[in-house]
């Protein structure tokens, strides 16, 4: 199995364009999908792209950086989670539905880890819950304040419990009483749960195309408990100090994508079950980031 | 009455027991000696089914065991293992109480049954009774073995290597045991050993087969001894066949000397007509004397010496 | 390319049909399957051959030390019975997201199938065949390779199966540090409701089970030619 | 912190235990779970086994069919199970959201060792005593329930207990599918970066593997306490585990 | 030469071998008998180190073994196991080179050696050396075992049971081959078995044990049977043993009687001087003559009647 472990040294060979990148990131399908563009991009560039696809953040973040160069990251996602690392699994979060303010307030730990943040992308996947379009008729629901002081069942990614952008918040700000099933973030599972009526409200994201064909609303966050999950390439800072030319292409991508446009290429990885490789190449040449 | 008539069996093409007739008489012990791998066992089991003969006819008392049930067969049919095969999980007496158990007999009777059968081959049930048969030596196994098949008290009995795994004083003992029991009890015995001695001593009649599963000569001890039919039997039955002899040749008046002119105080110890000429001489090498006096009934018939001993085991050689 | 096919018609692996069994998909496919097929073998047979490069000195040991047997045996049982789904994480820590953590993990799991095997495999050497080598001048070492390794075989290949086949289905956990083999592509296929992907990487395993468990009965055959026409 | 000593913590506060949801629920839960499941396979299994080591037929395939699911990935099974129709996620009684599909792949992941244990236990009732069986007059069912079974019995337990402990060990990945047990609190630690519940809950389900192991050795020497316990070490190496 | 000094060994506190002395001259046959489990095995295994001795000293050729590395002491003797111990994984021929192959010969002097061995213990090398021992019938297997002992032409030999597999016509074969090539070769043997017969026909001596270890006698075989040393001893022997005392007396002067007046006819079969009463009395038998010729080399120097051989046992009893 020795083919299967990277090779450290040869990440070294050259810098500017060239050499070796290691790409990690979720496998969920739009995190795919993003990573499968930074490595089309980084192809161009000359690079020799290896990507990894783990099930949770905390699996590449003890690698990154090291082992691991470049992650396609989320901007609060990752500074709650290098705050939680940093200080304790109970410490306070530090994001906000305020991008400057949580980029600003995430630099410290950044620069402990020894990583640096590019150009953040004005499409933001945030969490959004839905419910069935019956349920909304019938109850008059469009609003997550229109829960207030329910009993509500949660289909939802496990990590939710005790998050301010899940069940904390929707608990604490929306006073909604939950109960968490932890059938994962825009799941089948969670799908399927929330139309058998085995729960009421189901964890999206705000990318999501699909929930129309399936008869699903998307419920406002009218009281702002979403913190700002703007799309942003995580670098680690020495590799970018060799290799200075991956920032250009990236922070390119970064301004051709929205949230419309993401939202798109993404039903036709889920439902169409096209390959994120394929998706990012077409969409790539279609914007002349890639001939 | 057991009759085997034209029994053959062949495993894979290869023929184990070829066309064997045999015929043993209610109350027979008879015994099957030969090379290993001759086909006693499989002779011995197919006489209770365990493994069905290729062509040929079995009978026991007249009726076709191939349409008999092979389950009450087997029933009417006392059997010794070559293997022992006591049942590991079951203490000895229970071991000993199976059969009488399956035929529906009470617990209390087929215990009491199972402890006398016990202490008659050598074995205290109380000693023994209540262990499990991993905490007995092989001999004492094998004596189970043989109180588990007279449990029942079956009419017929088969026997296959019986005495094997006894140490030769024990199994002497219990050969001579066994061979007075079956007197008593007149059971119908066909007994597998590979020991010719063992088939002398204990056979009304012994069967001698060959490798390949021929039966090459089915007579008395003494027949068998005195005129075995070919090369092959002779060599199985020993260079010492002669001086065999002497434990199967019974002492007959036409062996004696007359008593007359022969001093009282020589005739102190005496044997009766019919001894065999095995005990007369160990007499005379006992008694230091070169005579023994022979009885017969209250009387004085004659003095045997050693010349009539040797006498009389020449005429028992010829044909 | 699949992108004008989805333009036509809806594959029958697109979640609106989403079949069981799809060819469309193994064809379409192909490379991602072939690819996930050869890291599953790659990382079964390294567990498997880490597991036993690992028990056979804990064996001798457990032998040498009778005392140390039952500490040997207990750790390893200890071991087997944390669940996969907790060792893997556990171990990123200290291995990385590599292709190692699982090869060691599941070596780990492996050792206690193969500690067994050999040690049961040694012990069923017949005692009179030793003590005729003792006898004859064998000294420790030639007894072990020349007499006690070769007759310990059958039944340390018996244990090699079982610990292969186990270590085929256990592979696919490996998914959780990215290195899952056909476990990627399962895991995938859960959480997309891709039916069609799931159920072609779980017939995969399996295929490839039977494969490695031929492999090793006929190596085993070949290996031991004295139990071919065994005696009854 | 350390990890240790978060884990430590997280072991010994009282609240990680009680509650709904806490430890001592899904112990319960997956105590259940493990239990029926263990009795699903043997309802099926045994029979089975038993009839076909009796018989003496049918073993090698059965073995080598039943060896062979060891390579099923319980988790895919478990994913399909849900995902079809039937039974899919439905709530069962006590056993909880998708009840069903989890004791219908934890059954069959017990299957192998008990086919395989109970099958070889029986073919390995020696010979001769077979034979002294049938020389006796006994029927196949006397045969079968006075001398095959009680022979094979210390060695089936084996295989129960072996089963009992794998199951117990893999009921944790009904977690996957929203289930029972204290597979959730293992995926919640981890999801959420709470290593020392994940590892805290783990290590709780590895001890009650080991003392499930050590009260399933205990009673196994409760049911045959004279006899001298040789398991032949072929049978050992094909049921690959702790006998 | 083989010295047992006080030799003890216990089990678990039980004595299994008690102080026993015992020596056996270079190139002397010594049997060791005696009923099952009196320790017969043990002290054969204390000689080659297979068992340490609780207490007492073994010297081989004045050397004493528990100051020899095993290893070495090993492949100077050679061993024969009760439970025969092939190498199941070996071919028969493989079998028999393994100690050539020990000692560091070529593989083809070995082999040659091997095919030479195997056909002296009456197995065809061609016919058989290509097979595994499992494809062999026992007393095959264990003629196998003896070969592989002989293989390294060593001094000293120790068997256990040697041919207590061999069925029974082999076994006497055997037995006697055995005996021949004994004194061809002269080595040093220690042979066990639980068969007296054997025993008496093999050994120079015969030692013979009790149960707990004891040595009861050890003597010369004639000296055993004419005067075993008490009863126990006398029962193990057998009662026959004033019989079987025919195979071990050998033909005396004294036995006989003149040779004038007897017809020149009747001295047509002759035995020598020397030969064993058993033989002559066998002759008489199969020419159906009461006496025997008795030669001394060229000449003859009388007759032997039945009256002559019971003299010459009853004196042969005598202390
Ligand atoms: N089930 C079987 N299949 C094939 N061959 C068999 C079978 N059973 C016995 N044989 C062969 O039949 C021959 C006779 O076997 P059997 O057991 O009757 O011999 P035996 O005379 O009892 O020998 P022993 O004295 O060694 O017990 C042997 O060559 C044996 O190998
Ligand atoms: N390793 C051992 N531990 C305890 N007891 C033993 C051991 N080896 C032998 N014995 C006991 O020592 C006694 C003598 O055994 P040994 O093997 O020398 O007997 P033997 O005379 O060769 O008998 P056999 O004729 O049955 O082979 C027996 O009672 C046996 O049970
Ligand atoms: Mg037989
Ligand atoms: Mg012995």
């Amino acid at each position: 199995g020795d083919d299967l472990a990277e090779d450290d040294d040869s990440k070294d060979a050259g810098s500017g364009g060239g050499g070796k990148v290691v790409l990690a990131s979720q496998s969920f399908d739009e995190a795919a999908l993003v990573t499968a563009m930074y490595a089309a991009l980084l192809d161009e560039a000359g690079y020799e792209v290896e990507t990894k696809l783990v099930d949770s953040r905390p699996n590449y973040l003890g690698e990154f950086p090291g082992s691991v160069d470049i992650v396609p990251e989320y901007v609060a996602g990752l500074g709650d989670q290098l705050n939680t690392d940093a200080n304790g699994e109970n410490a306070e979060p530090i994001s906000s539905s305020d991008l400057d303010a949580t980029l600003e307030a995430m630099q410290p730990l950044l620069e402990d880890k020894g990583l640096t943040l590019l150009e953040p992308s004005e499409a933001a996947s945030q969490n959004a819950y839905f419910v069935t379009q019956e349920y909304s008729e019938d109850n008059g629901v469009t609003r997550l304040s229109d829960l207030e002081g329910e009993s509500i069942k949660l289909a939802a990614h496990p990590d939710c419990a005790g998050r301010d952008d899940c069940e904390a918040g929707l608990t604490e700000v929306y006073g909604i009483d939950i109960e968490l099933l932890p059938l994962g973030y825009a799941s089948p599972q969670t799908y399927q749960s929330v139309l058998d009526g085995e729960s009421q409200l189901g964890q999206t994201g705000t990318l999501d195309g699909t929930l129309d064909d399936q008869g699903l609303v998307l419920l406002e966050d009218d009281r702002g408990i979403q913190p700002a999950q703007n799309l942003v390439p995580a670098v680690s800072v020495a590799f970018l100090e060799e290799h200075p030319d991956v920032e250009e292409p990236l922070n390119e991508l970064m301004a051709a994508l929205d949230n419309a446009t993401l939202g798109e290429l993404i039903v036709r990885v889920t439902v169409d079950r096209e390959t994120p490789e394929d998706v990012a190449e077409d969409f790539l040449e279609q914007e002349g980031l890639l001939d | 009455m057991i009759r085997l008539t034209g029994v053959s069996k062949e495993y894979a093409g290869r023929v184990v027991v070829q066309e064997l007739d045999l015929e043993v008489g209610r109350g027979e012990l008879v015994c099957l000696v030969g090379p290993s791998g001759c086909g006693k066992s499989t002779t011995l089991k197919m006489i209770n089914r365990l493994v069905e003969p290729t062509t040929g006819v079995i009978e026991i008392e007249g009726r076709d065991v191939t349409h008999a049930d092979p389950v009450k067969l087997r029933r009417g049919i006392g059997y010794v293992i070559q293997q022992i095969g006591l049942f590991p999980h079951q203490r000895i007496t229970t071991n000993v109480m199976t059969v009488p158990l399956l035929y529906g007999e009470s617990k209390a009777t087929a215990r009491a049954r199972a402890h006398e059968l016990l202490s008659l081959v050598g074995l205290d049930p109380e000693q023994y009774g209540e262990r499990y048969p991993h905490q007995l030596s092989g001999g004492q196994r094998q004596r189970v073995g043989v109180a588990r098949a007279l449990a029942a008290d079956p009419p017929v009995l088969l026997m296959d290597e019986p005495f094997g795994a006894v140490d030769p004083v024990v199994r002497r003992r219990l050969q001579e045991e066994f061979r007075r029991l079956q007197q008593e009890l007149g059971k119908t015995v066909v007994l597998v050993t590979h020991d010719i001695d063992e088939a002398v001593l204990l056979g009304d009649r012994v069967a001698v087969f060959a490798e390949g599963g021929r039966l090459l000569q089915y007579a008395t001890p003494a027949e068998l001894l005195a005129r075995p039919v070919n090369e092959e039997v002779a060599t199985f039955v020993g260079a010492e066949r002669g001086l065999r002899r002497l434990s199967v040749t019974r002492i007959d008046h036409e062996h004696l000397e007359p008593v007359d002119g022969i001093k009282a105080a020589e005739l102190a110890s005496t044997v009766a007509v019919g001894a065999t000429l095995e005990e007369a001489l160990a007499l005379m090498l006992r008694n230091d004397r070169a005579m023994v006096g022979v009885t017969d009934g209250p009387r004085f018939v004659g003095v045997l010496t050693p010349a009539g001993v040797h006498r009389a085991l020449r005429r028992s050689l010829r044909p | 390319m699949t992108l004008l096919a989805a333009a036509r018609e809806p594959s029958c692996y697109s979640a609106l049909v989403n079949e069981w069994w799809c060819a469309q998909y193994v064809e379409d496919r192909r490379g991602d399957i072939v690819a996930a097929t050869t890291e599953h073998l790659q990382i079964t047979v390294a567990a498997v051959v880490l597991g036993l490069v690992l028990a056979f000195p804990l064996a001798l040991l457990a032998r040498r030390y009778p005392r140390l047997e039952a500490t040997v045996l207990g750790v390893s049982t200890g071991l087997y019975t944390i669940p996969s789904l907790a060792l893997l994480p556990l171990l990123v820590p200290f291995t990385g997201l590599s292709a190692n953590t699982v090869i060691i993990g599941l070596g780990v799991y492996a050792l206690t199938v193969l500690v067994r095997g050999f040690l049961d495999g040694l012990r069923s050497v017949p005692d009179d065949v030793v003590e005729s080598a003792v006898g004859l001048g064998y000294g420790p070492t030639r007894l072990l390779f020349k007499v006690q390794l070769p007759l310990a075989l059958p039944v340390l290949v018996a244990a090699m199966r079982v610990a292969t086949v186990s270590t085929v289905a256990l592979t696919t956990v490996g998914t959780l540090v990215s290195y899952g083999g056909l476990g990627d592509l399962i895991s995938h296929g859960v959480q997309r409701n891709f039916r069609a992907e799931l159920v072609t990487a779980a017939v995969l395993c399996v295929l490839l089970a039977v494969l490695l468990d031929i492999l090793l009965v006929v190596m085993q055959r070949l290996l031991t030619p004295w139990t071919r026409q065994a005696a009854r | 912190m350390s990890l240790f000593e978060l884990t430590w913590q997280y072991l010994t506060t009282a609240a990680s235990w009680t509650g709904s949801g806490g430890l001592l629920d899904r112990l319960a839960e997956q105590l259940l779970l493990t239990v029926t499941a263990l009795l699903m396979g043997l309802l099926v299994g045994l029979p089975v086994a038993l009839w076909l080591g009796h018989i003496g037929r049918g073993g090698f395939l059965a073995i080598n069919i039943s060896n062979i699911g060891r390579a099923v990935p319980t988790f895919a099974l478990l994913a399909v199970l849900v995902t079809a129709d039937w039974p899919g996620p439905a709530q069962l009684g006590p056993y909880g959201r998708a009840g069903l599909a989890t004791l219908i792949a934890l059954a069959l992941f017990a299957l192998p060792p008990l086919v395989t244990t109970t099958y070889t236990a029986i073919r390995e009732v020696p010979d001769d005593v077979l034979e002294a069986a049938d020389g006796m007059g006994m029927s196949g069912v006397q045969r079968f329930w006075r001398v095959e079974l009680p022979l094979a019995l210390p060695l089936m337990m084996s295989g129960v207990r072996l089963a009992l402990v794998q199951v117990w060990a893999t009921a944790t990945i009904a977690a996957l599918v929203a289930g029972p047990g204290v597979g959730a609190i293992i995926v919640s630690g981890f999801a959420r970066n709470h290593y020392s519940e994940g590892i805290g809950a783990a290590l709780v389900v590895a001890a009650v593997a080991l003392v499930l192991e050590v009260a399933a050795a205990g009673a196994q020497k409760l049911v045959e306490p004279t006899r001298e316990r040789r398991v032949p070490a072929k049978v050992r190496a094909v049921v690959g585990d702790s006998l």
